[in-house]
């Protein structure tokens, strides 16, 4: 298979699948069978892609001018193949779980349900492949409107509320700023390509540097800084496997790594840690990660404890990309992954909960542990994994982040991933602990459950899946670091 | 020498009586828009705008416009007041009262135009000036061509009718639309005609 | 009607209405050589009629021009000036280039002059008919006027 | 281009193209008028306008292979007579203008049953059929003051089709009042500026005006011109803050006359204020930079904040798409003046996207509305339901209107932010964001009406609109997509307008 066919293909079925699903709206058997089979497929050719680009072969695919000068262009670089296997690879998993959820729960409208899931894998595939900073944005667009009905799932006026900040927020900080910044370094430098080195890299004097930097990071709303992160808890109205989509698939993860490679391929490192703006941002950031941490603590609902920690996470990725060093940057680029799986992974947890047993609050969960012990352990496993106890995947990031923050000679991040881990042992431990405790004393019983035979099969295997995920992302750290090294230069 | 005075005189403009004319016209013009921006009586109002018709037809008329000025009567006095009489039957007699605040922005506009009038008047060329560009450059050759390309004595009539007789053509569906208009949202007149008078028919049996 | 106080005003537009009719084609057909032309004649002509129905009543001017022929009159006099323009185009000139509304020779101007009188009639029909079709659709609406309305 | 239709036509005819475009709707008005059974004067309004549109693109490959083309109309060479002149500035105009108008006039069918007696419909096709030869002819005439004219035709035309909404609405009447009295206003100032141009240079023809202007360009006389014409078309093309007339009137007319006008006539004002500025005066005027710089582009940004402001206040959404196209006129005026090629450029291509996107958004609207009776917003609740395709179609547009990658409004937005950075003019590229931040808030509202919130009994009665206004609907609303994949064609008409501007009108 040729290169180029292959980013058409992988382009192509995420668009097959949703075109399917809706010629076969009314046999929910096959509907399901083929968003399966277009996930499997999928995750086979970026397996295939990412053994490509791995050794090194140049995989390219530019359309002609549309106008202005602008092209679509596809370029494959490790970061991008890492994404694409991410998110590839979390759509089987996730699409099990949204056949047992979406079931479980008996939700309605399900064809569109899953028409605009193939259409918001369509948008992250566009996102991993882009060649160039045009077509980024494009695809981070299709990404943030194909996913605005699976938000306003619901249809109450709860949900279109949360829905329509979710687009807001995100539509409005792209085109504001993200939008403007594109333009200008477009206007700068007469092209939009991806560049090793960095587009802008001797282009910008320190000032315009840091305006658009600035722009950059504001812009890209599903990076989540603040205060652009408040669509994230917003967005909890969404069934869980949206919730996963958002926080571990696709959405955040599309907007972390935009920062990343806006930071290593448009400024070039050597830039980024020549900008005044860089600190600025890494303020934000690290400002970013202790108080959404510190609001998670507040939060009694699940969810949304578990999306002010993403926010607080997610930050972790900002702040490793503006170290701008070696190690900062593979940090970053590791905590996506490594995120992605644990937090895949307690979201799927909430949803089998609730789905089990309906319940949503923290503080009714005493005890169920004992019911679920599969899902509550693989919880406990994932909670470790992002807290960073080895051996689990989550470790290795934070580690990198330190060694970044020690090489930049910014100590006092550090400090602020050591107080985080502390805030995540504080937010996180208590959930599964309190699931593996023993029920009150007075109550007695147990939450029972809603529906006759606890959480559906379907919603339990992905999880055990993606925590045992988190293991072997510790072990396998190496594959991974050797993938993206050549990234960021030649230090793995 | 004499022949230089002569043309310096032309140049210079109208001799002293016209000018009287002129400025008696103009100010009875005046005069008379300021009664129909004042009036409220619609009736009076159409015979002032005829009256005020008339007045410009006669000011054309010293301006050697003389084409214009009986275009000016026929239309602007002539059938337009016939026809705003004829809306004016469907209508009360008797304007409303503006509110006072509601003349504030027309006010504006026309101070402001008349302000704009003014400052292109300073460097407009004087009045008959045979070397003003008006005068000297197109002008000049219609003047010259007409007989030999059109054959008929009228200049203004052949450049109406032929050197623009595209212009006129727009002229016509400009007319040709606004009977369409009033078709168009008053209905065929003479089917109302007819409904009301077979209804007054019915009434007397 | 019992009483008849518009007798004087009777009497004179009966005198004056041929005038004004007759002064209209004059304008027309002299519009070559004086001031004058299609649209002149043509709104002297509809406020010849205007006046005979303020005089005698829309229901009489009416049997005299009825609506539907000023309507007819005002689109064919309209279409007419067009198609001199089509006709010089079918001649092999460009639209409304009267030199080709006949042949002739290079210096001949009978072509101008017949497509300025054909114009200038268009113009009268169109703006005749449409000046007395804006006058019926006023006037159909209030048949009757009353005295005291003026 | 796919066909080449010149290659189609008689021979005989190609010379003839300037005038053809307009000829066959003007000469087929009044015969519709006489028209007996409206469906025959509908056939015949349709062909006339087919006919045209045909003309329109053959004109354009005429015009990109030869250069400007020049038509003296009654054999008088210009300026002596009257000169129709096509180039790339305005062949695109006249076929953008010529193709919404086929679309237009099919979306008119199933439409005005429902808006206009039947007595009233020849009639009515009569005026549309003057209206769009008056367009077109602002478009392709090369004398300023046989723009006049022509923009006196498709005026007065344009009032008395916005008057007929009276006999569903009231409110008709009023606005079309108002736009009377506008526009004549617009009308009178445009004439009182060619006067002055005429008395200072002696020509009405428009490059012939271009030659004089320079030597004469200090002259009060000139200035004072400029300024009424620039205040008449600012007035026709709907410039904040003379814009007032534009809401009431498109919306209360009837649906039909609402999509044609929103998509064809203040385009034509904004053609025709081009012309005026760039290629009978020239931005290299100091008189005319002074007033891009202080009144063009301030007026510009204001209309572009306050207008989409008003947008998101708007509970009935022909008024709310009515407010945003004001907005968007600004977006277009700041292009302008910018006073640069690409700023003209990107403005004409915002032109023909906006002219897409407000003609399918008003024909989707004026579908549901067909079935549901009422333009509120709030009675749209969940009519994507029952109309699928409409709501789509709608949709689509409506992203376009954002800004939303793969449509054609996201180029053309980006091309303005790009020509305003290259000026370095960054505060402008902030005021088109700000206004792009609020059309998400306004269009948002609308797409979350119409698709997420539950329908109630009135709504579920909504039916899709019939295939007369699917077909038009869709061609519109795929067009957005399509600019917005593919849109080298429409920059390289617009970057040939653009060169053609400011090369001074010389091919």
């Amino acid at each position: 298979m040729s290169n180029e066919l292959l980013i058409s293909l992988i382009l192509l079925v995420p668009l097959l699948v949703a075109g399917a699903v809706l010629a076969l709206n009314s046999i929910p058997d096959v509907r399901e069978a083929a968003t399966l089979v277009g996930a499997g497929a999928l995750f086979i050719l970026c397996t295939v892609l990412a053994i490509r680009t791995g050794s090194g072969q140049e995989i390219a695919l530019e359309s002609p001018d549309i106008a202005l000068g602008l092209t679509f262009a596809f370029k494959l670089e490790p970061l991008g193949a890492m994404f694409a296997m991410i998110a590839s690879g979390l759509w089987i998993l996730n699409s099990l779980y949204s056949i047992g959820y979406m079931r479980g729960s008996r939700e309605r409208n399900q064809t569109r349900f899953y028409v605009c899931f193939g259409l918001a894998l369509f948008g992250a595939m566009g996102v991993a492949m882009a060649g160039n900073l045009f077509t980024l944005f494009v695809f981070y667009e299709v990404l943030t409107l194909s996913t605005y009905p699976l938000v306003a799932h619901k249809g109450d006026e709860n949900a279109r509320r949360g829905a329509r900040i979710y687009l807001l927020t995100l539509l409005g900080t792209s085109i504001g700023f993200l939008l403007m910044a594109v333009v200008w370094t477009f206007a700068i430098a007469g092209n939009l390509d991806f560049v090793e080195g960095g587009l802008l890299a001797g282009k910008v004097g320190p000032a315009l540097g840091s305006v658009l930097l600035l722009l950059f990071a504001f812009g890209v709303g599903k990076a989540a800084l603040m205060p652009f992160h408040f669509w994230l808890p917003n967005a909890m109205v969404a069934p869980t496997p949206v919730s996963a989509l958002l926080h571990a698939v696709a959405v955040v993860k599309a907007g972390v790594f935009t920062i990343l490679k806006v930071s290593v391929y448009i400024f070039g490192l050597d830039l980024l840690s020549a900008l005044p703006g860089t600190e600025i941002v890494m303020w934000v950031g690290c400002f970013t990660i202790v108080v959404a941490s510190l609001i998670a603590l507040t939060k009694d609902n699940l969810k949304a404890r578990l999306a002010y920690s993403t926010v607080s996470q997610l930050s972790y990725v900002t702040v490793g990309a503006m170290l701008a060093n070696t190690a900062g940057a593979s940090g970053a680029a590791l905590q996506i992954a490594m995120h992605a799986m644990a937090k895949i992974t307690l979201f799927m947890c909430a949803g089998a909960i609730y789905v089990a047993t309906g319940k949503t609050e923290i503080s009714q969960m005493r005890g169920l542990g004992r019911r679920m012990p599969i899902v509550f352990t693989c919880f406990l496993i994932a909670s470790l994994s992002i807290i960073g106890v080895p051996p689990l995947g989550g470790s290795w990031a934070k580690y990198e982040l330190m060694q970044g923050a020690v090489d930049a000679d910014h100590i006092y991040v550090v400090y602020v991933l050591i107080a985080s881990t502390l805030l995540n042992v504080a937010y996180l431990l208590p959930i599964a602990l309190l699931g593996l405790m023993p029920p009150n004393a007075d109550t007695l019983e147990v939450a029972g459950f809603k529906r006759p035979g606890g959480a559906p099969f379907l919603t339990v295997l992905p999880l055990a899946i993606t925590a045992t995920g988190c293991f072997v992302l510790f072990f396998g750290v190496d594959v991974i670091s050797d993938f993206i090294s050549p990234v960021f230069g030649a230090r793995p | 020498m004499s022949d230089v005075a002569n043309t310096a005189a032309q140049v210079a403009g109208p001799d002293l009586s016209v000018i009287l004319i002129d400025i008696s016209v103009l100010t009875m013009m005046a005069i008379t828009a300021i009664a129909i921006a004042r009036l409220r009586s619609l009736f009076a109002l159409v015979m002032l705008s005829g009256v005020y018709s008339l007045l410009s037809a006669t000011w054309f008329v010293i301006a050697d416009a003389v084409d214009v000025a009986f275009t000016e009567a026929a239309v602007g006095a002539g059938i337009s007041s016939a026809l705003i009489l004829g809306a004016m039957l469907l209508t009360v007699r008797v304007a409303k009262e503006d509110k006072p605040l509601k003349r504030i922005a027309p006010m504006l506009v026309v101070v402001i135009t008349g302000a704009i009038l003014f400052y292109a008047t300073i460097d407009l060329p004087g009045f008959g000036d045979p070397n003003s560009p008006a005068n000297s450059y197109l002008a000049q050759e219609f003047l010259q061509r007409n007989y030999g390309d059109i054959g008929i004595p009228n200049v203004v009539t052949s450049v109406l009718a032929s050197y623009r007789g595209f212009d006129t053509f727009g002229e016509v569906g400009v007319v040709f639309i606004a009977g369409v208009a009033v078709a168009l949202l008053l209905g065929f007149g003479e089917r109302s005609l007819s409904a009301s008078l077979k209804k007054k028919k019915g009434g007397e049996k | 009607m019992k009483t008849d106080h518009h007798v004087i005003l009777r009497v004179t537009a009966k005198f004056l209405i041929p005038i004004i009719t007759l002064y209209a084609f004059y304008v027309q057909f002299h519009g070559d050589y004086s001031p004058g032309g299609g649209f002149q004649a043509g709104v002297i002509f509809a406020v010849g009629i205007i006046l005979y129905a303020l005089i005698f009543g829309v229901v009489e001017a009416l049997r005299l021009v009825p609506a539907t022929f000023a309507r007819t009159l005002a689109l064919f006099g309209f279409l007419l000036y067009g198609s001199v323009g089509v006709w010089a185009m079918l001649n092999g000139g460009l639209f409304l280039d009267y030199d080709f509304v006949i042949p002739e020779g290079p210096d001949g101007h009978w072509g101008q002059h017949i497509g300025i009188i054909v114009i200038e009639l268009g113009v009268l029909f169109a703006v005749a008919g449409s000046m007395l079709t804006i006058f019926y659709a006023f006037a159909g609406r209030a048949p009757e006027i009353d005295d005291e309305d003026w | 281009m796919l066909i080449d239709v010149l290659s189609l036509l008689p021979e005989s005819w190609v010379r003839h193209l300037p005038v053809l475009v307009v000829l066959g709707p003007m000469l087929l008005s009044p015969i519709c008028a006489a028209m007996p059974k409206w469906r025959i004067a509908w056939a015949l309004a349709l062909f006339g306008i087919i006919t045209s549109s045909v003309f329109a693109f053959a004109l354009l490959q005429d015009v990109m292979a030869h250069g400007r083309i020049s038509y003296a109309l009654g054999g008088w060479a210009p300026p002596l007579g009257i000169e129709f002149a096509a180039d790339m500035l305005n062949a695109p105009v006249l076929v953008l203008v010529s193709v919404i108008g086929v679309l237009a006039t099919i979306f008119a069918m199933p439409t005005i049953v429902q808006d206009i007696n039947e007595e009233k419909r020849s009639l009515f096709l009569s005026a549309y059929l003057l209206c769009f030869a008056g367009l077109m002819g602002v478009a392709i005439t090369g004398d300023a003051f046989n723009l006049f004219v022509f923009l006196e035709i498709s005026s007065i035309s344009t009032y008395v089709l916005v008057a007929i909404g009276g006999s569903r609405d009231r409110r008709a009447f009023t606005a079309a009042y108002n736009y009377l009295i506008m526009g004549s206003l617009g009308a009178t100032f445009y004439v009182i500026g060619i006067g002055f141009l005429y008395a200072a240079t002696g020509t009405l023809n428009m490059a012939d005006m271009a030659s004089r202007i320079p030597e004469v360009a200090d002259s009060k006389t000139i200035h004072a011109g400029f300024a009424f014409i620039v205040a008449g078309l600012a007035l026709k093309a709907a410039m904040f803050p003379l814009h007032q007339w534009l809401p009431n009137a498109y919306t209360y007319s009837p649906s039909f006359v609402t999509v044609f006008l929103s998509a064809t006539a203040t385009k034509v004002a904004f053609y025709a204020l081009v012309r005026l500025l760039f290629s009978v005066f020239s931005p290299e005027l100091e008189f005319q930079q002074v007033v891009f710089t202080w009144v063009l582009a301030p007026m510009a940004a204001v209309a572009a904040i306050a207008c989409s402001f008003q947008a998101v206040f708007q509970t009935n959404i022909k008024r709310m798409l009515a407010y945003s196209s004001v907005a968007q006129v600004g977006y277009m005026l700041m292009g302008l003046s910018l006073a640069s090629a690409a700023g003209l450029s990107a403005s004409m291509f915002h032109m023909i996207n906006h002219a897409l996107m407000k003609g399918a958004l008003f024909m989707a609207v004026a579908g549901v509305v067909m079935s549901l009776g009422s333009s509120q917003l709030k009675d749209f609740a969940g009519v994507a339901r029952k109309a699928p395709w409409t709501a789509t179609a709608l949709g689509i547009s409506a992203l376009s209107l954002v800004g939303v990658p793969l449509t054609a409004g996201f180029l053309s937005k980006v091309a303005l932010f790009q020509a305003a950075l290259m000026q370095d003019w960054w505060w402008a590229v902030v005021v088109l964001a700000i206004s792009s931040v609020l059309a998400v808030l306004y269009v948002g509202r609308m797409l979350e009406t119409v698709f997420f919130k539950t329908p109630g009994p009135a709504q579920l009665q909504v039916k899709e609109a019939p295939l007369m206004l699917l077909i038009p609907l869709w061609v519109l609303a795929l067009g957005s997509i399509y600019f917005g994949l593919d849109a080298s064609f429409i920059t390289s008409l617009t970057d040939g307008a653009a060169n053609v501007a400011f090369s001074g009108g010389q091919p």
